[in-house]
């Protein structure tokens, strides 16, 4: 709009010439889009690509690249196009405002991407009134796929993770555990799913506490836990910058993994966590359903090909996410052939189930969520360097919040 | 110290004002009476405490003892601009003025305080025709009426000078206190600057601080002098003039300087 | 020097008026800001965004540029409009004209409250001051989940259709009109306020505030006044992008939210009204080319543009555009 | 019980001498030179990218890194400062407010661009790492040293400042820049030079900060409202105010999260808010 109105503002005389340049020049950059020759599928991936969360948002969009570079730009006979908006970080407005704008202006077909729960949130109000196929290939807040009836998720939801682990944790002999949580949204669910799935099993929470999301500094509520003196201690901290510091603090405050044993959400052993923490990371338990040292062909193929295409860096969670985000909406087209409303494509991803680098995972038909294996993991140390190894795993898990709700 | 004037009740009244700064002290039981409708002048050495006191008695500064009275009402403890309201008004010594506005806004800004518009928001300037003529009535009784729309920082210095008194007058002073009126202002315009002052309404009270001894002398009925926070002597001219003490600690000095 | 007695000629209160009247340019800007709906239909949803922003901009405009008062904080009452009205649809009352007042109102209390305290400040304190309340007011809609939905944003904001009429759609035709609407309606109010002898004495406190209690002002109470405004326009922007876009979350309380409102009025000019839509209008469009031509990168070019702006146009981009029509008269015989 | 406090006292004081390395830059070039620099933490990254590309890539011992890191920061912003900063000096706030967000934006991006938005790992030399135990205490070796470096920084600084004759300068020219000129000072030259060394503190800052607060992009916006807050505490221009700022705010918001965690994320604000209401020029301000 605004373009239009700025030259208007000159104070100075304005001529109807100049008045009319202006419109014409408007009118070009933003008039209507050159007509495609071939038919084509339209992607629109909604991502915080700036900001805090650029990390994220950057290793998927890697991954989608990597898939787009293996499969080819076309499926049943249409061009995938992907056009890549930029949240800027939290921003459900923002988000919301440009599903809407793929839709009416771009004409997407999909809406896919979404990093984060409330920009996820927002954008399933367009999904569910423009009746699209959204991907969600991230956020992992349970409800969000109640949305929108044509919400597909790919990556994990916290429940699934935590109570998950939480019985296993119970499980494998701990009594007593002591959580520290972010104090924000999925830090609560996290400590909600674990708590439940621990104390369901048996377990018993000595205490627990929340850290501000914005905490430089996490040795005082490290000091605090190991005061308490617990069995266990269960942590989740948002992936990026905490990881490495929370992992710091427990080496500082002598916290050994092998006496106190440290839980945690995957994202507390990242890659560049544990490179940062050095030794002080052996022996940390953590759930997750992805992690690059995943043993199958698949993904030793899959790392590879990501390696070679990034500089080196490995695949994360988000990566995956987006792998195989793209891998359901190309599988959906096919099987629709190429058709993109909405109800077809979301009637083709329900009940889909295929091997993916982290394992075979599937679509449930009822829930739209996804079904895969979690896996347990500790970080060891393998000729020299610090991995993620798995040690057990629990296959065909859904999310336990929706079972209990849809049940 | 203190010396009653014409024998009227007097319009502003200080008792044992007392101020330090730390160790430093400015104001010294200074108790003075100022009689309705004379012209004073405030005079003394440099550091003597003249807008200190000026600053005392308008509340800018907080005494550490003594009181201050307008006509019989205690105000040593109202927020400056309640003192305004009651008519005690002053001026600065460095042009204290508002840049950014035209000298008809200063002004009219002054006479809507005055007239309780300005916390009116929902009605334009314009409709406030009486204020606006006020204004620049006052304007135009000191000369700046045809400079009336340029922007104050755009005016020439003395002229500067006049609208700090246009202010002041536009909050209908009882009692106005000039400090340096004239300061910064050739020598040869002062007269001129001090004209204006003298053809005040004598419904106004001036007190003024001057360093200039032709000036003081022209205009002021009467004169304190002040050295070290304390008054030295109060009295008509002629009375200060052959004062001794003042001779040896003030005029002498500054008629060499 | 022309101009002078062409004042001289229409007397204080010619001036006065002309000083205030409509120009013919604002008419036209204002004319102009109807044409997305012809030219640009597929770009109203940004353009209700661009307006809710501007409306934010002028409220801040109102405390800094004209009562001179820094704020880092201002995002607090977009954000209490912003889950005020949210949380009113939530509870069942949707229809959004009654819920954008109640929800400004609300702001405008909080704004009243807060104003007690930030009158006694200034400078570096005052602008810290405000941090320091927005920041825990961020804080304790996070830690408020029950009320607020924490992290996720507010669950289950539902508007009723304008008047039962148009209903925010995916076009965004209802919710620019509505926005913009609102930003006009504001506008005049504005308008109106700094135009007044209460505006005078505001425009008083910015050029100097020591002055202003020698004349008698009562500065505190202006200020008080001010800001309260300023509070319920910042929450009603707040309450509009609640209500076009159904979402609320933590966000609206940030801390980047108060920067921006406050680049975006340094951007267009401070203490020039028009400065905040300006600067909006450039802020977004110029983020929204950027970041679809390059999401990864885009603000590295609003960097620039900020750099830019400042050298070559100081006092914002209306500063600058008035020093070149002045040049241009000066020039033009 | 004791234990404990004494812990918190420690972790508060190291905290709060993270936050002082982090933020005396600043109460130079703000406090000192009245100058608004909001892009004073990306000088703070650049000291942190320095000493990561050192230690990561080539293989500098973590020691070496810091002097490089404290010169990168402070001849990058010799170059700002004169290209953008000089001509602004007496331009309003808004308007330095406004370049140096702007600043902050492209340092963002660049960083961004040349390094990915990918955390960068730390790793430090063994010799800094654990923990020197006393009796039943624990003193993480690289708080103790952080303590130490902030210290040095502090005697070095207000000796500097206010010792020596270029210290004399610097008030002169900050004070009265005519009377500056007018007794022979080279008030550009001293200018200069300052500015370069308060961004320069602030490289060093960000270099020892990110063992403990991590390194990204964001790091430019992440951390400006924690350097603003010591400063404004502090008192503009006193490098010992934002000495006993940065250990107040360090040591209550320690304790407040060991001892009310539910109040963790609300104290250093309100710790800010209560002292600049007591003290609105900050604790040891002039202004």
């Amino acid at each position: 709009m605004a373009r239009a109105m700025t030259p208007e503002e000159v104070p100075v005389r304005t001529s109807m010439r100049t008045t009319r340049i202006a419109l014409a020049l408007a009118a070009a950059l933003f008039g209507v889009a050159p007509a495609h020759a071939e038919p084509t599928v339209k992607i629109g991936l909604i991502m915080p690509y700036s900001g805090q969360f650029a990390d994220p948002a950057a290793q998927m969009d890697n991954a989608i690249k990597l898939y787009m570079k293996q499969n080819g730009d076309t499926v049943a006979g249409k061009k995938i196009e992907v056009i890549r908006k930029d949240t800027g970080g939290v921003a459900p407005d923002v988000a919301k405002r440009l599903a809407q704008e793929l839709i009416v202006r771009d004409k997407v077909d999909i809406l896919a991407g979404f990093v984060l729960t409330p920009n996820a949130l927002a954008a399933g109000d367009v999904s569910a009134e423009a009746k699209k196929l959204m991907v969600v290939m991230n956020a992992a807040t349970a409800i969000i796929t109640t949305k929108s009836p044509y919400m597909v998720r790919t990556s994990a939801t916290v429940p699934q993770l935590t109570e998950t682990f939480g019985t296993w944790a119970r499980k494998s002999g701990i009594k007593q555990v002591y959580t520290m949580v972010s104090d924000y949204g999925p830090g609560h669910d996290a400590e909600q799913g674990f708590q439940r799935g621990f104390k369901d099993a048996g377990g018993e929470v000595v205490g627990s506490v929340r850290f501000p999301v914005a905490n430089p500094d996490f040795s005082a509520f490290v000091q605090r836990a190991k005061d308490m003196n617990p069995e266990a201690i269960f942590i989740f901290v948002p992936g990026g910058v905490q990881p490495a510091a929370v992992g710091k603090a427990l080496a500082e405050r002598g916290i050994d993994a092998k006496k106190t044993k440290v839980l945690g959400m995957g994202e507390l052993t990242e890659d560049e966590a544990r490179k940062s923490m050095g030794d002080a990371s052996l022996g940390i338990v953590t759930v997750y359903h992805y992690d690059h040292n995943h043993d199958s062909v698949l993904n030793r193929g899959f790392v590879k090909a990501f390696n070679e295409a990034n500089a080196g860096r490995n695949p994360n969670i988000y990566s995956v996410g987006g792998y195989d985000g793209m891998r359901l909406i190309y599988d959906a087209l096919k099987k629709t052939g190429g058709k993109t409303e909405g109800d077809a494509l979301v009637a083709a991803a329900k009940g889909m189930k295929w091997e993916s680098p982290r394992g075979p995972i599937g679509i449930d038909p009822e829930t739209r969520d996804i079904v895969q294996t979690v896996y347990i993991r500790r970080v060891e140390k393998v000729g020299g360097q610090l991995l993620n190894v798995e040690f057990d795993r629990i296959e065909n898990v859904k999310d336990p919040f929706k079972a209990r709700t849809t049940r | 110290m203190t010396t009653s004037g014409a024998g009227a009740a007097p319009v502003l009244s200080t008792r044992g004002l007392e101020k330090s700064f730390g160790s430093l002290v400015v104001a010294r039981e200074i108790s003075v009476a100022v009689p309705p409708g004379v012209r004073y002048a405030l005079i003394g050495p440099n550091g003597a405490g003249k807008t200190t006191l000026v600053n005392l008695v308008t509340g800018m500064l907080r005494p550490d003892a003594g009181r201050i009275f307008l006509g019989e009402d205690d105000i040593t403890s109202l927020p400056p601009s309640e003192r305004v309201k009651r008519g005690l008004v002053r001026t600065f010594q460095i042009n204290t003025l508002f840049p950014h506005l035209t000298a008809l806004e200063a002004v009219t800004l002054a006479v809507c305080e005055r007239r309780g518009h300005a916390s009116t928001w929902w009605r334009g300037l314009p409709a406030y025709r009486d204020a606006v003529d006020e204004a620049y009535g006052i304007l135009a009784s000191l000369a700046l009426g045809a400079d009336c729309y340029q922007l104050t920082r755009a005016l020439g210095y003395g002229q500067q000078r006049l609208l700090e008194i246009a202010l002041a007058l536009a909050t209908r002073p009882k009692v106005l206190l000039l400090d340096e009126p004239a300061a910064g202002v050739p020598r040869g315009e002062s007269p001129a600057l001090f004209a204006a002052i003298a053809a005040l309404s004598n419904d106004i009270t001036v007190l003024f601080i001057e360093h200039d001894m032709d000036v003081v002398f022209r205009f002021a009925s009467r004169i304190i002098v002040m050295v070290g926070g304390r008054v030295l002597v109060e009295g008509t001219p002629p009375e200060i003039a052959a004062d001794a003490r003042v001779r040896e600690v003030y005029l002498g000095c500054t008629r060499h300087a | 020097m022309a101009t002078v007695s062409l004042e001289a000629l229409r007397g204080p209160h010619g001036y006065l008026r002309a000083q205030t009247r409509w120009r013919r340019t604002e008419i036209a800007f204002w004319l102009a800001t109807l044409l997305p709906f012809l030219l640009f239909p597929s770009y109203l949803q940004l353009a209700s965004q661009i307006a809710i922003t501007a409306l934010f901009a002028v409220s801040l405009d109102l405390i800094l540029g004209y009562a001179g008062i820094v704020s880092l904080g201002h995002a607090a009452f977009f954000g209490l409009g912003a889950y005020a009205a949210g949380l009113i649809s939530k509870f069942g009352w949707g229809e959004p004209l009654s819920g954008l007042v109640l929800a400004s109102t609300l702001a405008g209390v909080a704004g009243y409250g807060a104003s007690v305290v930030v009158v006694r400040f200034r400078h570096l304190a005052l602008i810290m001051i405000t941090l320091g309340m927005g920041l825990l007011l961020h804080e304790a809609a996070n830690s408020a989940s029950w009320l607020t939905g924490g992290a996720d944003g507010l669950q289950g904001v539902r508007i009723r259709p304008l008047l039962e009429l148009f209903s925010f759609d995916l076009w965004g035709r209802a919710a620019y009109a509505y926005a913009l609407l609102m930003l006009f309606l504001t506008f005049l109010v504005a308008r109106r306020v700094i135009n007044s002898p209460f505006g005078l004495s505001l425009r008083g406190i910015r050029e100097n505030a020591v002055r202003m209690p020698a004349l008698g002002a009562p500065s505190r109470a202006h200020v008080r006044k001010v800001y309260t405004i300023a509070a319920v326009m910042a929450g009603m922007a707040g309450a509009l992008l609640a209500q076009t876009t159904s979402t609320v979350s933590l966000e609206v309380l940030s801390f980047q939210r108060s920067a921006d409102v406050l680049v975006i009025l340094i951007l267009g000019g401070a203490g020039r009204l028009y400065g905040g839509i300006l600067g909006a209008i450039l802020y977004m469009v110029a983020r929204d080319q950027f970041s679809g031509i390059n999401p990864q990168y885009w603000y590295f070019w609003i960097g620039l543009l900020l750099i830019a702006v400042v050298l070559f146009l100081p006092n914002g981009i209306l500063g600058g555009l008035g020093r070149a029509a002045a040049w241009w008269r000066r020039v033009s015989p | 019980m004791l234990g404990s406090f004494v812990g918190v006292l420690f972790d508060g004081f190291a905290y709060g001498m993270l936050l002082f390395l982090l933020s005396v830059g600043l109460s130079v070039t703000l406090g000192m030179m009245n100058f608004v620099n909001l892009a004073h933490c990306s000088f703070a990254m650049l000291g942190g990218y320095v000493t990561v590309t050192l230690m990561d890539r080539l293989g500098w011992p973590f020691f070496a890194t810091l002097p490089v890191a404290f010169l990168a920061a402070a001849a990058a912003s010799a170059a700002l400062e004169r290209a953008l900063f000089r001509p602004l000096y007496r331009a309003s706030d808004l308007d330095q407010c406004l370049l140096t967000i702007g600043i902050v934006f492209v340092s963002v991006a660049g960083a961004a661009y040349v390094y990915g938005t990918v955390q960068q790992p730390v790793q430090l030399p063994d010799y800094l790492r654990g923990a020197v135990t006393f009796g039943s205490l624990r003193f993480p070796v690289y708080r103790l040293f952080l303590i130490g470096a902030a210290l040095v920084v502090t005697v070095v600084l207000v000796a500097a400042l206010e010792h020596t004759r270029f210290g004399a300068r610097v008030r002169a020219a900050v004070d009265n820049q005519r009377m500056a000129r007018g007794l022979g000072i080279d008030v550009d030259g001293v200018f200069a030079v300052t500015f370069a060394l308060g961004s320069g503190l602030a490289g060093l800052g960000g270099a020892l900060a990110i063992e403990i607060v991590g390194l990204d992009p964001s790091f430019a916006f992440t951390y400006l409202i924690y350097v603003i807050i010591v400063v404004s505490v502090g008192g503009l221009a006193s490098i010992g105010g934002s000495f006993v700022a940065a250990t107040l705010l360090g040591i209550s918001d320690m304790a407040g999260k060991y001892y009310v965690p539910q109040l963790g994320a609300f104290l250093i604000y309100l710790v800010m808010v209560g002292l600049l209401m007591w003290r609105p020029t900050g604790l040891f301000g002039r202004r």
